[in-house]
């Protein structure tokens, strides 16, 4: 038996699938908000600000849900301070003391950037713009973004960080959540905006299509390193059944087919971006609760 | 053998394994491979009930192949001793001897023996109903045991006599042969060869080899002997009385010694002397003696014993003019033993019971147990949580499924919840003999009291209750001495509890005093048959030698545990000696046997008997000292007798006095057994064994086919007994949370059980429901050519507590050794199928 | 600095009496799983299943038979925390509520633990889990506060059989290397010591002589750090990253030359019909 | 202190387990040296130890009762006793468990006949009731000879049972009030 079935269970479950998968779509919109602010051009500006408005609620409740996981919530600042010290608390090779780090971070930029779009939008005072726009806002979109790709990304890492069957097992993890991050937080994108019919929508159809492609070869090279000994007992059952159905098939092949074939006509594009959504949903079920479940 | 010592005595097995890692070889011969098994060098499987099989045929090798300490043998045994020409063996009658004749009507048994026959013959005639009469006419009971005392014996030291001990042992066992042993117990020829190589080669001048056992051995209609034929091999290999030698009989309860040693049981009054009987010859005090009083060996001194114990009774109201209270003394007249008082109780002749910490809703047949329970007026349970006992009448399985309704049961019924260990002072003796002290840390919650606490207060309310009867039949309790409260100002004031009995002053009757300054006894040397001292039990005197030194709070281990016996911890009767009969741990000349196995020895310069352990012998009788002719006593005894409770200071290979059913030890099978006996076809148990007639307590036939599989019953690690003390412990009842039924892979096969199907087990009597945890330990065994399956049952489960499960006791029956009516739930005869 | 202490757990000799589990229970205070009310498990005289937040000691059983009974064990071995040199709990707890001690211990400081459950995804021998009366991780604390009292914890003292050794590891590692040249030269050539070099984690502060290979007990033959994933599932996270970034960049670039592409061709058209 | 040294070397050393010992130098704040956190309060630390033997199988195992306050706050194993040398089985490391437990009586219950439940009783009064009945039945059922002229005063419709796991002193008692009545049906486990 491989020595990762030696381990006990963490029980993540559900509250984590759920931070996963909203912290991956956070990430990724804001790493895509990042990159139109930073290399787009003005026009795109409103698909940036969209993916503000995504990543700053996303980071609140992946706060949220990560809090509501812990066995004692009301400690959840032990996590960035010694409880005895009140020294910092950090660790760079422990991903979830990162990964605290990370979404507090995130949380800060994603904040600025939510406060600058609304700015520019004139909810808020036009001075606050500066948080998205110029030096300032570059500063911020970098930071932002790199953190966002952090948050979508470094789940996968954690979940590698154990000695649990299939997680350690691999170490493609955290390149398919960020990949499924990115691809996820692009459809969202592209399904709140479809209807406005951006100039930005092609370059992000695009885009995802392209990620998706690249989830797939991914997904295949992590099961392939994992080996038949761990995929036997983890996934050759009703798991890897959805993992099949649900990821494969509905969040990667048929969106993809659909971003060639419109044979959903009308609803083509935000019907493929919710399978998109769907796909990378049922990823983090797949890869959380099959490995809880072996 | 007929034990599971880790599991059921993991801590008394720690130096078996500390044994083990010196480099001792362990085998254990059981049905069932155990968590001992597991531990052993050597496991020998073997059907359940068929050890004396076993261990006769280790006799036959060790007399065959001429293994046995001929010098321990020849100077330390009744080998050399010629029987009465009238002894007749099993041999001969085809499964009994001599003796045998109908038991009186009404009687539990159908047969009973005259052990006339067996006697030792006499170097020359000896008529000891004319003895008994002169005896009477003594002045004193020393002059009296003094005419009683018989002819020498006529021996053969060359063993070659036909009618000596150790030739008529040799014919008795010499068809017990490998061949037999394995027809009958099941155990593979080679493994039995090789036990019988390990055992004998481990045994001599140099080392010895040492036999355990617990209820394995006990639990069956013919227990006793089976103890009995280890002991005769035990001093065939001169094991007995030595260092690493013995048999190690392994308890079950803190103290079921002392319960024993201090007897709440019916059949003995303290120190091991006979109850006062009124079916033999009891009548007076003198007659008593007369009829109990070996005259050669220690017991001699029985008169000093019971006169004492008669002054402990009724004090200063028990005089030489009134036989020292013996007339208000009870006498028993039958057997009052559990199981035929249970018959009683069912039947309406026992009216109450006062029941403290134990449980027969849960005992042998116990539906039949709780049957009777309903038929008493009223019920005393103490106890530390709801027992089985103390709710049958509303939580039994019969009231549960309706048949009974509890307003139709007229029992009334108190439960007293009781002090724990922790809470109360006193001894235990443990299973060494070890008497130990506990100290009370706190005091018990609410009304929990100690039990002394309960019977003080209940004897101080009868006893006022009684105080101004003038019949004759209250003169008992109205002489009964009882001054056991704390001296005025001496009640201890860290305790909210009142009422307390002095644990001292208990102690202090217990351990004897001179009657007239109350000065604490040394020693039951200091024992007087004139009432002069005051002793309740002669074997615990000296635990207590004088006031502020209680040997049993003794506490003092010996240094990095050398010499190991430790004579400073706890207090060991009698005199505290370690090991019995320890004289034979040195040979004839008084020198150890070997310098490996040194223990006690003869000092000549210092003119004693010294070593590691109190002497188990006359401290300054040299080893050449001669055998007094016509002496009392140890003077009796020649200087090489190291059985000092013997009339002749031997060990005894034959038995000639004190067993039910005879002589020497015999084959027989259980009372339920799917075969044959294979040695004695005419002869299928012992024919004098115990069998309480009950509707609700019938036998299988032999071999019925109805109930082909046979049942064992035992212990786990886990619990203890009915699980009183465990079921109620979250972090015992989670260790071993339902009742089981352990089979071989071989027989679920056969029946389609799989692991943890529910099993519906039947016996003659009824069938409860248990899991089935289905395992390679057991496994099938070849009887004389046929398959027989082995079932076992742990049985610590009843319906009170955190974990619940059937009560394994309802599929036993209620048959009993002739000796001591102990029942048999080691081997029973059961079917068990899949529940549907 | 004390010195290095742990255990020594001499399977050959456990009588799987349970004895450990209880004392440390007793000690420790932990509840019976669900009160004691536990269904049986069917699995030998095991029904305490695995070593958890209120299970810090569990005793295996192992039973090994040939179909005709001709050779037959009944293997028992009570586990424990092995308190890793190089512990894999110690290293992903975010919080810092796992510590090693001054006895070279690994004990987890419950009053500063949130719960986050990565050490139990991060143990190798699935030790740790929640207990559900705190909240908290749990696991052997290898009886710290016994320890600091110059006390032998409570397992060590209650097992009846040594099967459990207590000391400094150094002794230990000496006792461990006789014993098992003692059951070598009996013949139990399957007899082995696992963990009591530095070939496992670094050294397990509480080792084993086994009879049989350590998949047979539930031990994993190979365990290893979490932290080995680490770098390597990072960087490919990073490379993941970066290449997103370039990949998203030449589509905006792509699209900016498309319309510069279309515009100057709209322009151009318009210039057309303008000089047109 | 060598021995601590050589194997935290090994740790920097250690190959791919570098992490943890790199981590060990560049954490922030948490420090993974070996350290004595605040001593972890001894729950016995101020308790008074009364040695006391275990009630279960007869092989007698020395314990310690730990009590503070009245208390008892732990029971173990003794290991100045050469019996065990402070090992306990199961049962007995569980005796703590035996003293202090939720399920445990403390009330005496009493259940009038044909009852259907448990009613309290005052303890005083249940002795006095036990005393009465006991009295009663005796006397209803008392012997002084048998049919056949022999002297047996006693009484056979009285039960006494148990006494194995009760101390020594309670036996003495025990048989000893029971013999003064003339109940000679006394029974213990040692029978069975």
């Amino acid at each position: 038996m491989p020595d990762s079935f030696f381990t006990a269970s963490p029980e993540w479950r559900w509250w984590i699938v759920f931070y996963f998968f909203v912290g991956g779509i956070a990430g990724g919109a804001f790493a895509i908000a990042a990159l139109l602010r930073l290399f787009g051009r003005e026009v795109d500006r409103p698909l940036s600000r969209l993916g503000y408005y995504i990543a700053f609620p996303g980071s609140i409740i992946s706060g949220i849900l990560l809090i509501a996981d812990l066995k004692r919530p009301e400690r959840f600042w032990h996590m960035l301070i010694q409880s005895e010290t009140f020294a910092p608390a950090f660790k760079w090779w422990s991903p979830i003391s990162v990964g605290s780090w990370g979404l507090l971070l995130f949380g800060l930029f994603s904040f600025l950037a939510f406060v600058g779009g609304l700015a520019e939008v004139g909810i808020l005072p036009r001075g606050l713009q500066a948080l998205v726009q110029g030096g300032l806002g570059a500063v911020v979109n970098v930071l932002g973004g790199i953190s966002g790709f952090f948050l979508a990304g470094y789940t996968g890492v954690l979940l590698s960080t154990t000695n649990r069957p299939l997680w350690s097992d691999t170490v493609w993890l955290g390149l398919l959540f960020l990949l499924s991050g990115f691809s996820t937080g692009a459809a969202l994108l592209i399904l709140l905006s479809w209807r406005q019919n951006l100039p930005a929508l092609a370059w992000l159809k695009e885009l995802d299509t392209w990620v998706l492609g690249l989830e797939l070869v991914v997904l295949i090279v992590l099961l392939a390193t994992v080996g038949m000994a761990v995929l036997r007992p983890v996934l050759f059952n009703a798991w890897g059944v959805l993992l099949v159905l649900g990821v494969v098939l509905v969040g990667i092949l048929v969106p993809g087919l659909l971003h060639y074939r419109p044979l959903l006509g009308r609803l083509t594009v935000p019907g493929a971006a919710l399978l998109v959504l769907v796909g990378g949903f049922v990823l983090r079920v797949v890869m959380l609760l099959s490995s809880e479940a072996a | 053998m007929g034990s599971n010592m880790a599991e059921n005595h993991p801590v008394a097995f720690r130096w078996v394994a500390q044994a083990k890692l010196n480099g001792t070889t362990l085998i254990h011969v059981d049905p069932r491979f155990t968590r001992t098994s597991a531990m052993a060098d050597l496991y020998v499987p073997m059907r359940s009930g068929t050890d004396i099989a076993f261990l006769g045929g280790l006799i036959r090798y060790v007399i065959e192949h001429e293994k046995y300490f001929k010098d321990y043998v020849v100077n330390y045994t009744n080998a050399a001793t010629i029987i009465n020409d009238k002894f007749q063996d099993t041999e001969d009658l085809e499964g009994v001897f001599s003796g045998l004749k109908e038991a009186p009507q009404g009687s539990d048994q159908k047969y009973i023996y005259d052990n006339a026959t067996w006697q030792y013959k006499r170097v020359q005639p000896w008529d000891a109903a004319k003895a008994r009469e002169e005896a009477k006419k003594a002045a004193t009971f020393a002059e009296m045991i003094q005419k009683m005392v018989p002819p020498a014996a006529e021996k053969d030291p060359t063993l070659q006599h036909p009618r000596s001990v150790f030739q008529l042992v040799r014919r008795h066992f010499s068809r017990y042969t490998p061949e037999l042993v394995e027809r009958i117990t099941g155990c593979p020829q080679d493994v039995f060869l090789k036990v019988a190589e390990t055992v004998t080669a481990n045994s001599g001048p140099e080392r010895t080899t040492t036999f355990v056992y617990a209820m394995g051995w006990t639990q069956h209609t013919y227990g006793v002997q089976t103890i009995g034929t280890t002991a005769l091999l035990q001093l065939l290999l001169g094991n007995m009385g030595r260092p690493g030698g013995g048999i190690l009989a392994l308890r079950g309860h803190a103290t079921i010694q002392g319960s024993t040693d201090v007897p709440t049981l019916y059949h003995s009054i303290q120190g091991y002397m006979a109850h006062p009987d009124a079916r033999k010859a009891h009548d007076t005090l003198t007659d008593y003696i007369l009829t109990e009083t070996r005259p050669t060996g220690y017991w001699a001194n029985l008169p000093k014993f019971m006169v004492s114990y008669l002054k402990s009774m009724y004090g200063d109201a028990a005089t030489p003019e009134n036989d020292f209270g013996y007339d208000w003394h009870p006498k028993i007249a039958g057997d009052y033993s559990h199981m035929p008082t249970m018959i009683a109780m069912a039947k309406g002749e026992v009216k109450g019971a006062l029941i403290f910490g134990q449980n027969p809703a849960t005992s042998i047949n116990a539906a039949l147990q709780r049957r009777a329970l309903m038929q008493l007026d009223w019920l005393v349970v103490k106890d530390n949580f709801e027992t089985e006992t103390a709710s049958f009448w509303y939580a039994s399985p019969e009231v549960k499924s309706g048949q009974l309704k509890p307003e139709d049961i007229k029992t009334e019924v108190f439960l007293f919840p009781s002090a724990q260990v922790g809470e109360v002072e006193g001894t235990f003796t443990n299973t060494q003999r070890l008497i130990q002290f506990h100290e009370k840390a706190a005091d018990p919650p609410g009304d929990c009291r100690s039990d002394a606490w309960f019977t003080h207060q209940l004897a101080l309310r009868l006893k006022k209750l009684y105080a101004d009867s003038t019949l004759p039949r209250d003169e008992g309790i109205k002489n009964l001495l009882w001054d056991f409260d704390y001296e005025p100002g001496t009640y201890p004031t860290d305790t909210r509890i009142q009422g307390e009995p002095d644990v001292l002053k208990i102690i202090r009757e217990i351990n004897g005093y001179q009657t007239g300054s109350k000065e604490l006894l040394k020693s039951f040397g200091e024992l007087k048959d004139d009432g002069s001292t005051t002793c309740a039990s002669w074997i615990y005197c000296g635990i207590y030698p004088e006031k502020g030194k209680l040997l049993a709070r003794s506490r003092e281990p010996d240094p990095d545990n050398k010499p190991g016996t430790n004579l400073h911890w706890g207090y060991a009767w009698p005199a505290n000696r370690r090991i019995l009969y320890n004289r034979a741990s040195a040979d004839p000349d008084g020198n150890p046997w070997s310098e490996r196995k040194k223990f006690i020895w003869w000092d000549a310069a210092q003119k004693k008997w010294v070593g590691y352990d109190v002497p188990d012998f006359a401290a300054t009788k040299a080893p050449d000292t001669p055998a007094k002719p016509g002496a009392t006593g140890l003077d009796a005894h020649d200087g090489k007798s190291p059985f000092i409770m013997m009339a002749d200071g031997k060990g005894w290979l034959f038995v000639p006095v004190g067993l039910a059913d005879g002589p020497l030890p015999t084959h027989y099978e259980p009372m339920e057994s799917p075969v044959v006996n294979l040695l004695y076809p005419k002869q299928q148990h012992n024919p004098i064994a115990k069998y309480w007639q009950h509707e609700e307590n019938q036998l299988a036939v032999v071999a019925d086919p109805n109930f082909p599989i046979v049942l064992t019953t035992y212990r786990l690690t886990e619990h203890h007994l009915a699980g009183a003390m465990t079921r109620w412990l979250p972090w015992l009842a989670e260790l071993q949370p339902e009742l089981f039924i352990e089979m071989s892979p071989e027989l679920a096969q056969e029946k389609g059980i799989k692991n943890l199907d529910l099993v519906r087990i039947t016996t003659k009597r009824r069938s409860i429901v248990a899991k089935a945890l289905v395992t390679p330990r057991l496994r099938p065994l070849m009887i004389d050519g046929k398959v027989v399956h082995q079932v076992g049952m742990p049985w610590h489960w009843g319906y009170m507590g955190i974990v619940t499960g059937d009560i394994v006791n309802d599929l036993t029956a209620m048959v009993g050794d002739p000796n001591v009516s102990i029942h048999e739930s080691k081997a029973l005869c059961c079917n068990v199928e899949r529940l549907q | 600095m004390a010195e290095p202490m742990g255990f020594f757990t001499d399977t050959s000799v456990c009588i799987g009496c349970k004895a450990c589990e209880v004392a440390c229970k007793a000690w420790n205070q932990l509840p019976a799983r669900n009160g004691g009310k536990v269904p049986l498990t069917g699995q030998s005289y095991d029904n305490t299943v695995e070593l958890s937040g209120i299970q810090w000691r569990h005793v295996k059983f192992i039973e090994q038979f040939s179909p005709d009974r001709s050779s037959g064990r009944w293997l028992m071995m009570s586990d424990v925390c092995k308190h890793c040199v190089q512990a894999g709990c110690l290293e992903v707890c975010p919080t810092g509520a796992i510590i090693r001690t001054e006895f070279d211990t690994v004990v987890i400081q419950s009053d500063v633990c949130n719960g986050c459950r990565a050490c139990i995804a991060a143990c190798p021998f699935g030790v740790i889990d929640i207990n559900p009366e705190t909240n908290t991780a749990m696991k052997c604390t290898l009886c710290y506060d016994r320890m600091q009292a110059g006390m032998v914890p409570a397992c060590a003292q209650a097992c009846p059989t040594h099967s459990i050794q207590f000391g400094p590891i150094s002794e230990l590692r000496q006792h461990a290397e006789a014993r098992l040249a003692q059951l070598q030269a009996q013949g139990v050539s399957q007899a082995r010591l696992y963990g009591h070099d530095e070939s496992i984690l670094g050294g397990l502060n509480s080792f084993y002589l086994l009879l049989d290979e350590p998949e047979v007990y539930g031990l994993p033959s190979n365990p290893q750090l979490p932290s080995r994933n680490v770098a390597p599932s990072a960087g490919l996270s990073a490379a993941g990253a970066v290449a997103l970034g370039v990949l998203g960049l030449v589509g905006l670039r792509k699209q900016r030359m498309d319309k510069l592409a279309a515009e100057a061709r709209e322009q151009q058209e318009g210039d057309g019909s303008h000089a047109g | 202190m060598a021995v601590v040294l050589s194997r935290r070397r090994f740790l920097k050393v250690g190959g791919a387990a570098a992490g943890t010992a790199v981590g060990a130098l560049l954490g922030l704040g948490v420090d993974l040296h070996p350290k004595q956190v605040r001593a972890q309060s001894l729950r016995i630390q101020n308790a008074q130890a009364f040695p006391s033997v275990c009630p279960y199988c007869a092989v007698g195992c020395g314990t310690l009762v730990h009590v503070v306050n009245g208390q008892i706050v732990n029971i173990e194993g003794n290991p100045k006793s050469p019996i065990n040398m402070g090992n306990l089985c199961p049962k007995g490391a569980a005796t703590y468990q035996l003293h202090v437990n939720p399920n445990r009586l403390t009330k005496v219950l009493h259940r009038p006949p044909h009852g259907t439940q448990w009613e309290l009783i005052d303890l005083d009064t249940a002795m006095d009731r036990v005393a009465e009945l006991v009295k009663k039945t005796r006397d209803e059922t008392f012997v002084e000879t048998l049919p056949n002229g022999k002297r047996v005063m006693h009484t056979t419709a009285i039960f006494s049972l148990g006494g194995a796991t009760i101390d020594n002193e309670w036996n003495h008692l025990q048989q000893k009030l029971m013999r003064g009545l003339g109940i000679v049906r006394i029974e213990n486990q040692a029978r069975i």
